[in-house]
C-alpha cells in the first residue's frame, strides 16, 4: 500500500466519521437532555428505538437502512429528488450508517452527562432570569461538557469502526466509500493481514488523537 | 471409530446455503444418513478457522483455494468436488448481456476475497473486459451483499452467481457467459476429525438424491 | 404586600404554613428543621410537591414561570456556578450597577477572578448574596445568608443589607438563626414551629404577648424601640425614642446612624433608689408593671414614660429590692447594651 | 420457525450475553474505577488499548481472537488443556467475542459513573476508619449504581447485537453458537426479512425487559 | 501534644501555619478566608497540595494513611453520604455506644430513618457530628460545627460538645466564628490571620496583651475565670474564683456546673461610689490600673483582689465618673452577665 492510497482512506473515514458524528450528535445531545430531564409520555418507547441499534446486528441495520434509501421509499426518493440522485453508494450513506450506529453510544453519554448535573444549579440560574434554552446552554452544557464530549468522542471512535452496515449501503468503492474498517476487512479477507494491522493502527490514531487533544483542552479549562 | 454417534459438524460456504439448507425449517434431516450441524461462512473465513484449530469436521469450500491453503489440515484423499455454480449477471428485465450494461452504471460484485468476486474478475480479465467494468464496480463483502444491493434499486446491475439469480425477488433478467468459469464446490474432512459419519456425509453429497435436488435451485452437478 | 399559603406533606414532617405581610424586610424564625428552607425553596419554585399561592405586589407569583419571577434567592448552601468565577456568578444574569455596588459591599474583588469552587465558606455565601443582588430582583430571599460569615465583617455587611429593601425598593426574606440579624434586618418577623406559622408581626408587638417570651429569648433582645438621633459626641449617640424618652447609646463606627435599637432584657439593671455616679449612660426612672417568672428567672415589666420596658433579673434581686407592681425602680443601661439596628422603617 | 426453535436461540443469546456481561463486566468496573479515580504511569496506553474493539470493524477483531484462541497461541492451548477441547466454535467464544465489545462500553460508562462520585465523600469515609476497598464497597459503588448499572445493560446490549466477531469465532452453528444476532444476519441472507424481523424484536426485547427491571428497582430504592 | 506546621500555595491565597497545644480543646478562630478550612481539611488529609507535619500524641499522623488516622472530621459542608439514612450515615464506622449518645445529644433520634438528603441544613450539620462522634476517633476536627443549629439548640448541644474531650479522651480543634462557642468549648484558641497563626495560647493569656484586643472583640468576652461552684440557691449560682473572690452567675436549666465563666467588657457597669441597693449581684470594689482607648470606646482595666478585670466603657462615662489610674471604683455585674461555659480543664 502507498503512503498516498493510505492517507486517501483516511482521509475519507475521517470525513465520513465526522459528519457522522454530526448528524448523530446534535439529536443525541438534544434527546439524552431530554431524557435525563423529562418526563414524557413515550418516554420507555424512545428509549426502546434508541437502543435498537445497539442490539441489532449491523447487517439488519444495513438493510433497513437500505429499505429506508431505496427508491421504494418515500425518504429514499425525497433524498433523491434532494441531492438529484440516491444516496445509496455514496459516502453519504456511509456517514448515515454510522450514524445510526452511533448515536445511541452518544444518547446514553449525553443522558449520564446531563444526569449529573445539578438540578439545584439549573434551578438557580432559572431564578435568575434564565429560561429553559439560557439554562441549558449556560448551565447544563458546560458543566456536562467533558461527558458530553467524551460521548461524542467514544460515538466518533464508533463510527470510526462501522462496517456492517456501511458496507451495505455505500458498497465498497475504493476512493469513494472504502473507509478504513472495510478497507481492513478486505485486507483480512485477502490474507494481507500485515496492511489490515497498519490501517488498523491508523483508525485507532484517528480514534485517539482527537480524545487526547480534548483532555488536554479540558485540564487547560481548568486551571 | 467414535464410540457414539454424534452431530457432524459442517462448516459450508455461504452460497451453498440454498442447496444445504432449503426449508424453513432448515435442514430435511430424512434425507442425511447422519446427524449434522451446518454453518455457513465465507470461504476465507472458513479456512481461516481451520487453520486455527476451530473443530469442524467438514468443510464445504466455494473454491479449491481455500482448501488448498489448508494443506495437510484436510484429508486430501476425502476432497471431492460436489456441486457446480455458474456466473450470472443480473440486470433489468429485457434483453441482458456484459456488453449491453451502459457506461455510466454502477455495477455490484462481491470483493475478490470471495470466491464469486474472484471469479468473475478473472473471467473479465481473461476476455478483456475488467479495465472497462472496473472503475464502476460497488464492492459488497458477499454475493447476498451485492444482491441486496441490486434488490433495493442501488445498482441495476450485479455480477452474482447463478443460483443467486433465483433467489432475488426484484424482477430481473439473467444471462450467464456461456464461456465462463464454473465455480466447483470442493468437500473435505478435516484433519483429524476423520470419522465415519464425516465420510458418509461427504458421501452424501455426491448422492443423486441430493445432487438433484441441489440443481433444482440452479446448481450444477460435477461430471463422474 | 406579599402573601403565602404552603402547604406540604412529607414523612415526618407537614407544612402548613400562611403569612402576609407589607414590612419590606421580614425574618422567618424558627427551629432547625421548621421549614424555613422549604418555604423558602417553595418560592423560589424548586418544590413542585408544595401546594399553595404565593403573592407579591398583587402578583400571582406561584403561577408564573420561574424565570419569570425575578426573585433572588440565596440557597442556604450558597450553589454557586462551580464552572464560573466570582465575578462569571455575579454577572450572571448581566452587568449591572447593583453587581458593582454588591462586590464593594460584600467585600468580593479581590475574589472577583477566584473559582467557585476555590472560595472559603463564608466567601461563597457571599457571592451568592451578590449574585442574587445583582440581577436585580423584585424579591430576595436570603437563607441563612451570613452564617458562615465572621462577626466583624458580617457588623460591617449587615448594614448594607439593611439599606437594601429602602434604597434599591427591593423587599426581603430573611432566614436566619441570628437574633442580632432579625433586628438588623427585619420590621416583621414570621415564626414558625414545625412547620406552622406561631406568631408574625413587628418584633415589637410579638414582644407584648407573654406566651411569645419563649421565642423572644432565642430572639435575643426583648426591648425594642423606634428612635431619632438628636445628637452625636465624644462617641456617644442620642436618641429620641417615639414617646419623647431619651436614650444614650454607644456610636458604632460605619454604621449608619440607628432608627430602631433593641435592648436585652438581661442587660438591664435595676436599682431601688436613685443612684450616684455610674458609668452608666441611661438611668431611667420606672414604675413596675408586673413580675412574670420563666423557670428559674424573673421578668420585671416596667413603664417608664409611656414606654414598656422588660428587664430579666434573678428572684434573689427581686427579693433583695423588694421589687412588687408599682413600685419605683431605676434602670441602669449602658450606652455599649443598647444596639442599634438600621431597619428599613416599617 | 417454531416458537421453540425461536425460544432456544433466545436462551441462548440470553446465556451468551450474560456470560459476556460477566466476564466483561468485573474487569471493565475495576478499570473504569482506575481510570476514574487513579494517575498511573501508562494511563494512555491503557485508554488506547481499552479503545480498541470500539474502532476496530469486528472482522479484526474476530482475527484477533480466532488467532488468540487458535492452537497457535499459548493462551489457546492452555483454554485447551484447561477445558479439554479448542474454544473455537463454542458459546464460550461467542460470549468472549461479545465481551470483547462491549469491555470499552462497560468500562467508559464506570468511568463517568465513578467520576461523578464526590471525591469528598470519598474522603470522609475513608477518615472514618474505611480503607480502599472498603470505600469502593460502601460509598463509590452505592453512589456510582445507577451509572454502573445501566452501562452494564448497556453493555449487554451491545453483547446481544454482536455479529461479526463472533461469526468469526464461534461459526453459526444452530442451536450451539447461533445467537439472536446471527440467525437474525442469516435469515437475512436467506432472503427470510420477515422471520428476521420478529427474531430482532424478540433481542430488542431481551436487551430492554433487564433495563426495564432496573429502572424499577432503582425507582423503588430512592423512596 | 498535637503540632502542625503546613504551608500551601494557592493563587490569591497562601499559607503558612504552624501550631502546638496540649489543650485537649482547641478553637481556630479567624475572618472569613483565613484558612481555617484548609487546614482542617490539610489535617484530615484531604489536601495533598498542602505540605508539612502534623502530629497527634507523638505520633506522625500526615505519614499515616488517611483511614488510619482516626480522625473525627466534620466537614463545614456535612457531606452525609446521600444513598444512606441518619443512622446509617452515623452508623457508618459500626455500631458503638458512642453513636447512641451522640444520637441524644444531638437530638437526631426523630430523624433516624429520613435519607440524609432529606434533612434541613441544622439537621445535616447535627447528623455529620454525630457521625464522626460514633467512630471514636482519636482527634475531632470541626468545622462550624453547629453554625447552621439554632441557638436555643446549640445551648442545649453545646455543654455536651464541651464535656467530649475530658469525659471521653477525645481532643478536639474546633472552627468556629461565634464567640460564645470558643468559650464555651476551647481553652486554647489559635487566631489565623491570612493564613498565619497571629496568636495562640489560652484565651485568658491572649487576652493580656493589649495587641489583640481586636481579636478579641471578636471574640466577645475579655473576662475569663476558673471558678469552683460554692453554693446554689434561687437560681442564682455562688462562684469562687481561684484567687479566692466571689461571683453570684443565674443559673441556667440543663447547664452543667461551670468550672469557667466568662464576662464581656461591655456588661460591666461601673460606679465611682458604693452602690445602694441594686439588682446585680455582684458589686466588686476594685482599683483602676489603666484606661486604653480603642476607637471611640474606652477600656478600663481594673484590679479586683488579685483578679485583672477589663470594663468596655464610653468616654463620657470616664469623664463623669473621673475616672484615672489609681482611682476606686464599683464595678456592677449582672448575674446574667456571667456566661458559664464547662470547657475542659485547661
Ligand atoms: N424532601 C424531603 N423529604 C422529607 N423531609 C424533608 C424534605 N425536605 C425537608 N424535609 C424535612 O422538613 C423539615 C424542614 O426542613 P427545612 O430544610 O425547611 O428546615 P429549616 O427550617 O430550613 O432548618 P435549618 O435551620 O436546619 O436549615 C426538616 O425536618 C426536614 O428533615
Ligand atoms: N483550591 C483552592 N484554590 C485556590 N484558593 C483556595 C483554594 N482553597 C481555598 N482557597 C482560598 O484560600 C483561602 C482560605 O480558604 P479556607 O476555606 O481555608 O477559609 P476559611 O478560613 O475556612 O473561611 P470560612 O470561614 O469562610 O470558611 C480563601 O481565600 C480561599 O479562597
Ligand atoms: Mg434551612
Ligand atoms: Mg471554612
Amino acid at each position: 500500500m502507498t503512503l498516498p492510497e493510505t492517507a486517501g482512506i483516511a482521509l475519507l473515514t475521517l470525513r465520513v466519521a465526522l459528519t457522522a458524528t454530526l448528524i448523530a450528535g446534535v439529536p443525541a445531545l438534544a434527546l439524552g437532555y431530554a431524557l435525563a430531564r423529562f418526563r414524557f409520555p413515550g418516554k420507555p418507547l424512545v428509549q426502546t428505538v434508541v437502543a435498537l441499534p445497539m442490539v441489532l446486528p449491523p447487517v439488519a441495520i444495513g438493510l433497513a437502512l437500505l429499505e429506508c434509501l431505496s427508491r421504494r421509499s418515500p425518504f429514499g426518493r425525497a433524498c433523491e429528488a434532494l441531492f438529484g440522485q440516491t444516496l445509496l453508494l455514496t459516502w453519504w450513506a456511509a456517514a448515515l450508517a454510522s450514524a445510526v450506529v452511533a448515536f445511541p453510544l452518544i444518547t446514553r453519554a449525553a443522558e449520564q452527562a446531563f444526569a449529573a448535573v445539578p438540578l439545584r444549579l439549573e434551578h438557580v440560574a432559572r431564578t435568575l432570569g434564565c429560561s429553559g434554552p439560557g439554562v441549558f446552554r449556560r448551565i447544563s452544557l458546560p458543566l456536562a461538557a467533558r461527558g458530553l464530549l467524551y460521548g461524542t468522542l467514544f460515538g466518533f471512535a464508533r463510527a470510526l469502526g462501522e462496517f456492517g452496515a456501511t458496507s451495505m449501503v455505500a458498497g465498497r468503492i475504493p476512493g469513494e466509500t472504502e473507509t478504513l474498517a472495510l478497507a481492513i476487512y478486505g485486507r483480512i479477507e485477502m490474507f494481507r493481514e500485515g496492511e489490515a494491522w497498519m490501517l488498523a493502527g491508523v483508525s485507532l490514531l484517528l480514534a485517539l488523537a482527537p480524545t487526547a487533544a480534548a483532555e488536554i483542552f479540558l485540564r487547560r479549562g481548568e486551571r | 471409530s467414535r464410540p457414539l454417534p454424534r452431530a457432524v459438524r459442517v462448516g459450508a460456504a455461504s452460497s451453498l446455503r440454498e442447496a444445504l439448507m432449503p426449508s424453513a425449517t432448515g435442514f430435511d434431516a430424512r434425507n442425511i444418513p447422519v446427524s449434522v450441524n451446518m454453518t455457513f461462512e465465507a470461504s476465507s473465513t472458513l479456512s481461516r478457522q481451520v487453520e486455527a484449530g476451530a473443530e469442524y469436521d467438514v468443510v464445504l469450500c466455494a473454491d479449491a483455494e481455500s482448501l488448498d491453503r489448508l494443506g495437510s489440515r484436510v484429508v486430501e484423499t476425502t476432497r471431492r468436488v460436489f456441486l457446480t455454480n455458474r456466473l450470472a449477471l443480473l440486470g433489468p428485465q429485457g434483453t441482458l448481456a456484459l456488453d449491453g450494461i451502459p457506461a455510466t452504471t454502477k455495477v455490484a460484485i462481491a470483493g475478490p476475497e470471495v470466491p464469486a468476486g474472484k471469479a468473475w474478475r478473472k473471467y473479465l480479465e481473461g476476455s478483456g473486459r475488467l479495465a472497462g467494468l472496473e472503475a464502476r464496480f460497488v464492492i459488497a463483502d458477499s454475493v447476498r451483499a451485492a444482491l441486496a444491493l441490486f434488490e433495493s434499486g442501488a445498482v441495476d446491475y450485479t455480477l452474482v452467481y447463478a443460483t443467486d439469480a433465483k433467489a432475488a425477488k426484484r424482477a430481473h433478467a439473467a444471462w450467464t457467459p456461456p464461456d465462463g468459469p464454473v465455480t466447483e464446490y470442493v468437500a473435505a474432512v478435516v484433519a483429524g476429525r476423520d470419522s465415519a459419519e464425516a465420510r458418509t456425509f461427504v458421501g452424501w453429497l455426491g448422492s443423486a438424491g441430493f445432487q438433484e435436488d441441489a440443481r433444482k435451485r440452479g446448481f450444477g452437478i460435477p461430471p463422474k | 404586600m406579599i402573601t403565602f399559603d404552603l402547604r406540604a406533606e412529607y414523612p415526618g414532617f407537614r407544612l402548613e404554613a400562611a403569612a402576609s405581610w407589607a414590612s419590606p424586610a421580614t425574618a422567618l424564625f424558627g427551629a432547625s428543621g421548621s421549614g424555613k428552607t422549604t418555604i423558602l425553596e417553595a418560592l423560589a419554585g424548586l418544590r413542585p410537591e408544595v401546594n399553595g399561592r404565593f403573592e407579591a405586589g398583587g402578583i400571582r407569583l406561584d403561577e408564573m414561570e420561574v424565570h419569570d419571577r425575578e426573585i433572588g434567592w440565596v440557597p442556604q448552601d450558597a450553589s454557586l456556578f462551580p464552572h464560573l468565577t466570582t465575578r462569571g456568578n455575579i454577572e450572571f444574569a448581566g452587568r449591572s450597577n447593583a453587581s458593582e455596588a454588591a462586590i464593594d459591599a460584600l467585600e468580593l474583588r479581590p475574589l472577583l477572578d477566584r473559582r467557585a469552587t476555590e472560595l472559603s465558606g463564608g466567601e461563597r455565601q457571599r457571592v451568592a448574596v451578590a449574585r442574587a443582588l445583582a440581577a436585580g430582583p423584585r424579591l430576595l430571599l436570603l437563607d441563612e445568608p451570613l452564617a458562615a460569615v465572621d462577626r466583624p465583617m458580617r457588623a460591617r455587611i449587615l448594614p448594607y443589607l439593611a439599606r437594601i429593601p429602602a434604597e434599591l425598593g427591593i423587599p426581603m426574606l430573611v432566614v436566619t438563626h441570628d437574633p442580632h440579624e432579625v433586628h438588623a434586618l427585619a420590621s416583621h418577623v414570621i415564626v414558625l414551629d414545625r412547620g406552622r406559622v406561631a406568631a408574625q408581626g413587628h418584633p415589637r408587638d410579638i414582644l407584648a404577648s407573654p406566651a411569645a417570651l419563649g421565642v423572644l429569648e432565642a430572639l435575643g433582645a426583648e426591648n425594642l424601640f423606634e428612635v431619632k438621633v438628636l445628637a452625636r459626641a465624644g462617641g456617644v449617640l442620642s436618641l429620641g425614642t417615639a414617646k419623647g424618652s431619651q436614650l444614650e447609646m454607644a456610636a458604632v463606627a460605619g454604621f449608619p446612624e440607628p432608627s430602631r435599637v433593641a435592648v436585652r432584657a438581661e442587660d438591664i439593671m435595676l436599682m431601688s433608689s436613685e443612684p450616684g455616679l455610674v458609668s452608666a449612660q441611661n438611668v431611667i426612672p420606672a414604675e413596675v408593671a408586673a413580675i412574670e417568672t420563666l423557670g428559674e428567672h424573673m421578668y420585671v415589666r416596667l413603664v417608664a414614660g409611656e414606654e414598656r420596658w422588660v428587664a430579666k433579673v434573678t428572684a434573689r434581686a427581686v427579693e433583695k429590692l423588694e421589687l412588687v407592681a408599682g413600685k419605683r425602680a431605676w434602670m441602669l443601661v449602658k450606652a455599649h447594651a443598647i444596639h442599634a439596628f438600621d431597619a428599613a422603617g416599617a
